[in-house]
């Protein structure tokens, strides 16, 4: 088991978010966790990369420890999250962004760093193309690219990627679910967020249901897509 | 409470989606508040705002190329297309963000020309934002007051003397507007929650009654979906079906398809700041300038990214 | 994501041992500050304006009672006189302050413009009063106050809009750094200029109107009372008139500027317009400040108006928490008075500290809502332990107290160096202990820490300052520096928060850059 | 006066003798804190020196000397000094120290008959408002200004002038003076800010000016830091004239010694190893530095308020008497005020820095 | 006015306000830096800037040079200023890491708003420069003689003498370094992203609070170098010297357009040479307000200072 996440709850001052949720995930897993707005998915998603500190359970990566390691500690053991949004650097250049992305790894300025270049740029030609174009100003497809390389230029073990098909154009959309594939197939274990639940499921192997801070589901993905509760709640077929 | 024609909207239909206030009601949408009717009374059809051969240049990027379309009012018009196609910034044009480089906006007749942004929004011109912008430390019902207070008269010193009694009544008729406005969003219960703390869909619903409550002709939304489930979307369909139907014009930009072609009547498409198509839903749908370009082929070979 | 940064982080597990002591502190008030608005504001109203009236009335016989104190035993108040120093002098400063800070609240507080100048119009007022007051002024037009005192309003108001006019459109610190220059170039123009008298001031300036029933002037040099109460009236007023605002669609108008000017404006908000009115509502309050100053004290020149006071005003607003009305005229009590309070030192200034130590701590443990036994015992042994360590304090402070005394003033600095290297250790190794100790242990330590560390000082200083300035005096600016470290650590939100701030988070919300695009 | 005995008669180891007025207070009024303390902490030295000696003297019936720090600034000064005035043991005054906070607080000492003598404080325009509460100890800016000139005239003999101030009160009005007074000869003037340390855009002025001479009025700050700045700069030798402001060893501090060498300073001040008796090594103990600026002068205004205690004046209307009639041998010089409260002996003496030292030249006559 | 002044000494004015505006552009780069990272107007910068100057007179006195000394030989010369410039390096980054450990961390902890920040430096700068007034000295405290200034070369006027020039080389040589350092380095690039995006920075492996940290103490060291510079050219320092310093050099990181290190050096040496020429104009005593008369004009043409914002966030 890869991360194994128990009884974690978070709270925004005195409002609790989270209220106690068990999560695992394996080694080369895809597993996605759908639910509605303010269901918690993102504050799950900041807890495991250590932007929220936890204020009960534990989490456990690769073994280790990490509930109350520092965020930037975290990044050196292997998780490296896209964040909801623009996580960018938008006054850095497309190749300082994906620098970045090398930042806590001892074998930056090693072949193995030209190697996962290669393997981003191979992903997403569109940011070979830009490399000197100023992040700001790319639009938010590119910048979802841009976000999702960078967090693979930190050759994680665990990808967390929070609603990576936010505010893209349907053709995006399909695009971005067939990376995630591709960069599963790789090697790495992929932990996603989305609203998108139907393409989610598909392509996940496993999924989580989280509402109000809670687990409420989880199981197989195929089989929540054919679940009727599911289907009525997160699918929208009525 | 909701009515029959809204099966989505019954409250076991949808789980709130809210920790913080267990007890709020999910949310639901009260078409019995009556809302005072848009400011011009011309019949539906007529064009309301029109964008005359628009262009914006930011530097090198042409973000904005000649772009012609207008709105008819009391229609609910969809503006799709690619990331960075210029959709957000037609919204900014219209709301005076910013200039445009060459050509005019028309909008009831008159020439938007360099007038200010509130002077704008007191034309008549009422938006969302794509990332939402509410004040996030004023409480719900404040947010839709400060919305309001665009129709409002009373000055600095009266408001320092409260010697005119206009004040008094606008301040009164202020809040009850606002309240109305929120019981019609449905979440009349958060007044007095501050805006930060409410769930994020609850959020976008504030922004909408804030902009509702400037006495729009037109309202734009910017991309209200985003982040939302499908069961959410289904819902928001249903409340700018009835936006429209107490008389607004809708302009709405929006990825999610079903929802486009669900809830307008008709649809502009923006490519590289071009129009490239423009018609009912079912004719864009199919156009295939439009599937090239935005909708992609159904299940399938990645194509080219915009 | 910019959502984190918005959040509070009471949660556990960040800072220091002692961050999270203070901390759990703030957290504790905070609950009984609350319940206390809530049950405040349940309240009907005459019962609110009972004690409200109380408070007004012990304000305006303050000096009548330090008076009378004076004259049957030598010295004034006790406690919260003033040594060296006038006290209703002291009470008029505060007042002026906080005048001041109502008006500069307006600007940073209510529309959240950052104004390090404000002191420039504290300055116009002043010296309008002054020009147009004083026979002895080049214009010698030497009107009566009655008359110089709505000109200066008006002049300031107008300054403020020839300074908002060009600079209103420059966004946080740039504004910050104009407006700091602005009270710098008024300073600087009165310097340089003949008919303002340059550095040599004004003098003769005109007083209120008025007399007593023995024939002399009402508004006098020495007793400085009436003008006290002058400021307190006028306090009062602008209050009043400045609530209206607050709660109109003016004061919602200014809210949502400072909240997202952008969206402000794309909601049909005039932002230019009402951020000018702002500037000028807060300048015309600062000039009639600066007005009833410049008369009290019959003589203005402009190194009173100087970069320093201005950075008090603001210290005022946001020390008092910016937003709120009384909040800022607490930060200006506090500004003004605690530094004048420390000219002197004594034994009953150390008992009332410790005292309101141990109740303030008594009360927040009663505000825990548990069950009524759980917290009178805890009230009970919070008690007992603060006087316990009181007893040990003033114990080991006396012997220590006498053994300075023995050693005389030999060599001072060493022995302060060692009593404050004790001090610390004691200090940290109780720390420790309360990181991991339940409450109550953490208040008892607290407590103890807080009364041996003030005894303590209060033994030594007076030897050791004897050599190094003059008594405790010299380090007054010292003091003043850490405690606003202190107390900016200790309550961000400010003493008396506004209702908004008390929730409020690190808002600093990235502005993007150009138009709503985000 | 009467019974006027003087302090060195009486023994301490005696009983009070009848016509001491035990119990009394001098205040003192001036900066003890902030950025002008140094000057303030100068003058209140001198004062507790005097008081310190006379307790010696006096232990059965002691005098004390309480502070009141004005920080400088009129607004606090104007707070304290009711406090000052409403102390009915307080029969007299040394201060306040500056022109300034002189002006604020003279109305509240004049209401309440407090006698203030200043040890510092040369606006010449403090004696024309009426105050009968007011003395001075030292000749004012207008005794001190048109000797000046006569020293430039007279001894340096210099053809061109330039002349700057620090636009403070008391600079600004002895410049003007001495501006006037050579007429011709200033070559130009202008005025630097307090607080000031880069002098480089006047320094510029005044050597392009061809002056060999600069007249400063102001204070041993900023005249160090413009003395040295000039220096560096190289050309023309100028030698620089200035005002008592200047007349303290830590003009040299600023300046360097070798920058300061030459300096002249004029001030209506006798020369402090001068003054008859000990008072310079008794300063050099008792604070563990040298007497500076203002210190002898102090100590010549406490020690006539101590002379009037020591005489039995125990009211501030007696004390006022005492002060107006007062005629007697500063360390200074002959303390004799006239009817404005100005002293009668306004010698103004010429200084000269040397070696880092300041040494007495001659009474400019 | 007199503008025959400006006209006469253009050269000398020109080369002075230069020097001026080297130190200026120095400190500014403190403030620049801060700024750009915590949007955070660092109001004790100025006293880690005086600490600095304390700190090399102290040492210059320790190893022998004191203000009544003669100048020494070259060998001393070099060897005293290296010990001064890593002294008052030292101390002035040691300050301003106490300064932020002290009065900033625990706001950042607990998320305290802006302006309570400022209230703490406000607090931090007073209290500092009042131990200094109070510990140590309320006087002018001169510079050991390191130095004997001397026209090297004319030009257009102009004497420029060894001072000057080692002032503005030392001054640029710093700020190069600087630069490269922000441009060039793993730190540079973390202090960047942290200015950017401090969570985004996180998620990337930057320990924000120690590249804090070091942003700080990179402003320390810049006010070092700035300090002994000060200290070379002034020959003397004050408790409150850095008051009016900081004021400026402040000034002229908003000049420049604060968040930009380039801007700061820009703001800087423009500041000094208004400075110099507005005084010759119209007078020493209108100093201040010419340097704010030009700020608030370049301000109303270019709300972001004359090199824009950088440091922190370019425009998406
Ligand atoms: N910064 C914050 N301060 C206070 N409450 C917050 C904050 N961020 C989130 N919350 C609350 O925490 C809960 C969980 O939020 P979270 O962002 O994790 O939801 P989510 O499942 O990611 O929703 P979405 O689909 O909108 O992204 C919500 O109720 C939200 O209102
Ligand atoms: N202020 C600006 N400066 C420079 N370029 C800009 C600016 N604003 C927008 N652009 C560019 O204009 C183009 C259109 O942007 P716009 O935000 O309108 O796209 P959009 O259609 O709303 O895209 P999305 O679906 O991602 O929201 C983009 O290429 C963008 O980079
Ligand atoms: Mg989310
Ligand atoms: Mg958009």
């Amino acid at each position: 088991m890869l991360l194994e996440i128990t009884d974690l709850a978070v709270a925004y001052g005195r409002i609790e978010a989270l209220h106690g949720i068990s999560i695992q995930v394996d080694a080369g897993e895809i597993v996605t966790l759908i639910g509605a707005n303010g269901a918690g998915k993102s504050t799950t998603m900041r807890a495991i990369s250590g932007l929220r500190p936890a204020s009960r359970g534990s989490i456990i990566f690769d073994g280790e420890d990490i509930t109350n390691l520092r965020a930037d500690l975290r990044v050196t053991r292997g998780i490296s999250q896209a964040p909801e949004g623009r996580g960018i650097f938008p006054g850095m250049s497309v190749m300082e962004n994906l620098d970045m992305g090398t930042y806590a790894r001892k074998d930056r300025r090693s072949p193995a760093r030209d190697a996962d270049l290669e393997r981003v740029f191979a992903l997403f030609p569109r940011l070979k193309e830009r490399r000197t174009q100023v992040a700001g100003t790319m639009s938010g497809g590119e910048q979802q690219m841009l976000t999702i390389g960078r967090a693979l230029m930190a050759r994680p073990r665990l990808l967390l990627l929070d609603e990576p098909s936010m505010g893209l154009a349907p053709m995006l959309i399909q695009q971005i679910f067939s990376i995630i594939k591709e960069i599963n197939a790789q090697g790495i274990t992929v932990l996603v967020v989305e609203q998108n639940a139907q393409q989610a499921l598909s392509i996940a192997d496993r999924a989580y249901i989280l509402e109000t801070g809670s687990i409420v589901k989880s199981g197989q993905g195929r089989d929540m897509l054919g679940d009727p509760a599911i289907k009525a709640a997160y699918l929208g077929v009525a | 409470m909701s009515t029959p024609d809204h099966p989505e909207l019954k409250p076991d239909a949808v789980e709130a989606p809210d920790s913080i206030l267990p007890d709020a009601p999910p949310p639901s949408i009260d078409e019995s508040v009556d809302l005072p009717e848009p400011e011009a009374h011309v019949s539906v059809g007529e064009k309301l705002l029109e964008m005359r051969n628009i262009t914006l240049r930011f530097g090198g990027v042409t973000a904005l190329d000649g772009v012609d379309f207008a709105i008819n009012r009391g229609e609910i018009l969809g503006l799709i297309g690619p990331n960075g196609a210029g959709k957000t910034t037609c919204f900014n044009v219209m709301t005076g963000v910013y200039q445009p480089t060459d050509g005019t906006v028309w909008f009831d007749g008159k020439k938007l020309g360099r007038r200010k942004k509130y002077q704008i929004t007191r034309l008549g011109i009422a938006r969302t934002f794509q990332n939402i912008r509410l004040f996030p430390e004023m409480s719900a019902l404040e947010n839709v007051m400060v919305g309001a207070d665009a129709r409002h008269k009373t000055s600095v010193p009266g408001a320092v003397f409260r010697l005119s009694p206009r004040h008094f009544r606008e301040e009164r008729e202020g809040r009850e507007r606002a309240m109305e406005l929120l019981r019609f969003v449905g979440i009349a219960d958060l007044a007095h929650a501050a805006a930060r703390n409410l769930p994020y869909g609850y959020q976008r619903r504030l922004e909408i009654a804030r902009a509702l409550a400037t006495e729009p002709t037109l309202l734009c939304l910017d991309e209200p979906a985003a982040g939302f489930n499908p069961a959410e979307k289904a819902e928001l369909m249903d409340l700018i079906r009835a936006i429209r139907d107490q008389g607004y014009t809708v302009l709405l930009i929006e990825h999610d398809m079903r929802l486009v072609m669900g809830v307008t009547d008709r649809i502009v498409v923006l490519e590289f700041g071009k129009k490239i198509a423009e018609g009912t839903p079912a004719e864009v749908r199919d156009n295939p300038a439009v599937i090239a370009a935005y909708l992609g082929v159904p299940e399938g070979e990645p194509t080219d990214v915009a | 994501m910019s959502q984190d940064t918005l959040t509070p982080t009471t949660a556990p597990a960040a800072g220091s041992p002692l961050l999270r002591v203070t901390d759990a502190i703030a957290a504790r008030r905070e609950a009984a500050m609350g319940s206390f608005r809530h049950r405040w504001g349940g309240l009907p109203r005459p019962a609110r304006f009972v004690p409200a009236g109380l408070l007004l009335l012990v304000l305006i016989m303050l000096p009548v009672w330090d008076k009378s104190l004076r004259e049957s035993t030598g010295s004034g108040i006790p406690v919260i006189g003033t040594p060296n120093t006038s006290f209703s002098g002291v009470l008029f400063l505060v007042g002026a302050f906080a005048l001041c800070a109502i008006g500069l609240n307006v600007v940073v507080g209510f529309a959240g413009l950052l104004d390090l100048g404000y002191v420039g119009f504290y300055a116009i007022g002043a010296y309008t009063v002054a020009v147009f007051g004083s026979p002895s002024s080049d214009l010698a037009t030497a009107y009566p106050w009655l008359i110089c005192i709505p000109i200066g309003i008006a002049l300031t108001m107008i300054a403020g809009v020839i300074l908002g006019g060009p600079t209103l459109r420059l966004r946080g610190d740039y504004l910050a750094i104009v407006t700091l220059g602005f009270g710098e170039i008024v300073r600087l123009t009165i310097v340089n200029t003949d008919p303002l008298g340059n550095r040599a001031g004004i003098s003769n300036i005109p007083k209120p109107p008025g007399e007593k029933s023995d024939g002399s002037k009402l508004f006098g040099v020495v007793d400085i009372a009436p003008f006290y109460w002058l400021i307190l009236a006028l306090i009062l007023l602008i209050l009043v008139l400045v609530s209206n605002l607050e709660r109109s669609r003016v004061g919602r108008a200014w809210l949502a500027i400072r909240e997202d000017e952008d969206a402000a404006e794309l909601m049909g908000v005039p932002t230019f317009r009402f951020k000018l009115w702002a500037f000028a509502i807060g300048a015309a309050v600062g000039g009639l400040s600066g007005g009833i100053f410049a008369s009290r004290q019959g003589f203005v020149n402009p190194d009173t108006f100087d970069v320093l006071t201005s950075i008090l005003f603001l210290a005022a607003v946001v020390i008092g928490g910016s937003g709120n009305k009384f909040g800022v005229i607490l930060g200006a009590v506090i500004v003004v008075y605690v530094p004048e309070r420390l000219r002197g030192f004594d034994e009953t200034l150390f008992a009332a500290w410790f005292v309101v130590l141990v109740i303030a701590l008594a009360v927040t443990l009663i505000s825990r809502r548990k069950t009524l036994f759980a917290t009178n015992l805890r009230a009970a042994a919070t008690l007992v332990g603060g006087v316990l360590g009181f007893v040990v304090a003033v114990g080991v402070g006396t012997q220590l107290h006498s053994i300075v005394t023995e050693v005389g003033t030999e060599n001072p600095t060493r022995l302060l160096v060692g009593a404050v290297a004790v001090v610390l250790i004691v200090g940290l190794l109780l720390v420790r202990l309360v990181g991991s100790a339940q409450a109550e242990g953490a208040h008892a330590a607290a407590i103890f820490l807080g009364a041996f560390l003030t005894v303590l000082v209060g033994a030594i200083a007076p030897y050791v300052f004897d050599e190094i300035g003059d008594g405790i005096q010299a380090l007054r600016y010292f003091a003043f520096g850490l405690a606003l470290i202190v107390m900016s650590v200790f309550r961000p939100q400010g003493l008396l928060p506004s209702r908004r701030r008390a929730t409020e988070l690190a808002d600093r919300k990235k502005e993007v850059a150009v138009g709503v695009n985000a | 006066a009467t019974g006027c005995s003087s302090g060195g008669d009486d023994d301490g180891d005696t009983t009070a003798s009848g016509d001491k007025a035990c119990g009394l207070t001098i205040a003192f009024v001036g900066a003890q804190t902030g950025g002008e303390a140094a000057l303030g902490i100068n003058i209140s030295n001198g004062a507790q020196l005097a008081v310190d000696q006379y307790n010696e003297k006096n232990a059965d019936c002691k005098v004390t000397l309480k502070k009141f720090d004005s920080e400088g600034k009129p607004e606090k000064a104007s707070t304290v000094v009711p406090e000052v005035v409403q102390d009915e043991k307080i029969v007299g005054v040394v201060g306040p120290a500056f022109s300034g906070e002189t002006k604020a607080t003279g109305p509240t000492f004049e209401e309440a008959g407090l006698p203030i003598i200043t040890a510092s404080a040369t606006n010449p325009a403090l004696a024309e408002n009426g105050w009968k509460i007011f003395h001075r100890i030292l000749g004012n800016d207008a005794a001190q200004g048109p000797q000046a000139a006569l020293y430039i005239k007279n001894d340096l003999k210099a053809s061109k002038v330039y002349v700057v101030d620090d636009a403070s009160e008391y600079g600004k009005g002895l410049s003007d003076i001495v501006k006037k007074d050579l007429g011709s000869v200033v070559v130009g003037s202008d005025t630097v800010q307090d607080g000031q340390t880069d002098f480089s855009a006047v320094v510029t002025k005044i050597k392009s000016s061809g002056a060999t001479a600069l007249f400063y009025g102001g204070y041993y700050d900023e005249a160090g830091l413009l003395r040295k700045q000039l220096t560096q700069a190289g050309g023309q030798a100028i030698t620089l004239i200035a005002g008592d402001g200047v007349k303290d060893t830590k003009f040299v501090d600023g300046a360097g010694t070798a920058a300061a060498e030459g300096t002249i300073v004029t001030c209506p001040c006798l020369p402090p190893e001068k003054a008859p008796g000990t008072f310079f090594e008794d300063y050099k103990k008792a604070f563990n530095a040298e007497p500076s600026t203002y210190s002898a002068e102090a100590f010549d205004a406490a020690t006539v308020f101590l002379d009037g205690i020591a005489d039995g004046k125990s009211t501030r209307a007696d004390m006022l008497e005492f002060v107006k009639a007062y005629d007697k041998q500063g360390i200074t010089k002959q303390v004799k005020f006239d009817a404005k409260g100005e002293v009668a002996d306004k010698g103004v003496w010429a200084y000269k820095f040397e070696g880092g030292k300041i040494v007495a030249l001659k009474e400019i006559k | 006015m007199d503008f025959s002044a400006l006209f006469d000494d253009f050269g000398q004015l020109t080369a002075t306000g230069f020097t001026q505006g080297a130190i200026y552009a120095l400190v500014a780069l403190g403030y620049t830096l801060v700024y750009g990272v915590l949007r955070l107007i660092n109001f004790a910068h100025s006293e880690v800037f005086v600490t600095g100057t304390f700190a090399a007179i102290l040492t210059l006195r320790l190893v022998g040079v004191g203000a009544d000394e003669a100048v020494p030989g070259t060998v001393m010369v070099i060897v005293a200023l290296a010990a001064a410039t890593v002294a008052a390096m030292a101390a002035s980054g040691a300050t301003a890491l106490v300064v932020e450990r002290v009065a900033y961390r625990p706001l950042r902890k607990r998320n305290a708003p802006p302006l309570v920040f400022l209230i703490s430096a406000i607090g931090a700068s007073i209290a500092i420069s009042e131990a200094f007034g109070v510990f140590y000295s309320r006087d002018n405290v001169p510079v050991g003689n390191l130095i004997q200034p001397s026209t090297q070369f004319e030009i257009f006027g102009a004497s420029i003498t060894n001072q000057m020039i080692l002032v503005v080389v030392a001054a640029f040589g710093v700020m190069i370094l600087l630069d490269t350092i922000i441009r060039r380095t793993r730190l540079g690039r973390g202090i960047r992203a942290v200015a950017q995006d401090p969570d985004a920075a996180a998620l990337m492996g930057v320990n924000k609070d120690r590249v804090i940290a070091w942003t700080f103490v990179l402003g320390g060291l810049m006010a070092g170098v700035a300090a002994v510079l000060y200290d070379l050219q002034f020959g003397v320092t004050k408790f409150n010297a850095g008051f009016l310093l900081g004021l400026k050099a402040f000034t002229a990181a908003v000049l420049g357009g604060i968040g930009n290190l380039r801007g700061a050096l820009l703001g800087g040496l423009l500041l000094g040479l208004i400075e110099n020429w507005g005084q010759a104009v119209i007078g020493s005593s209108w100093r201040d307000v010419i340097a704010f008369v030009f700020l608030i004009l370049v301000l109303m043409f270019r709300p972001t200072g004359l090199l824009g914002e950088s440091l922190g966030r370019a425009r998406a």
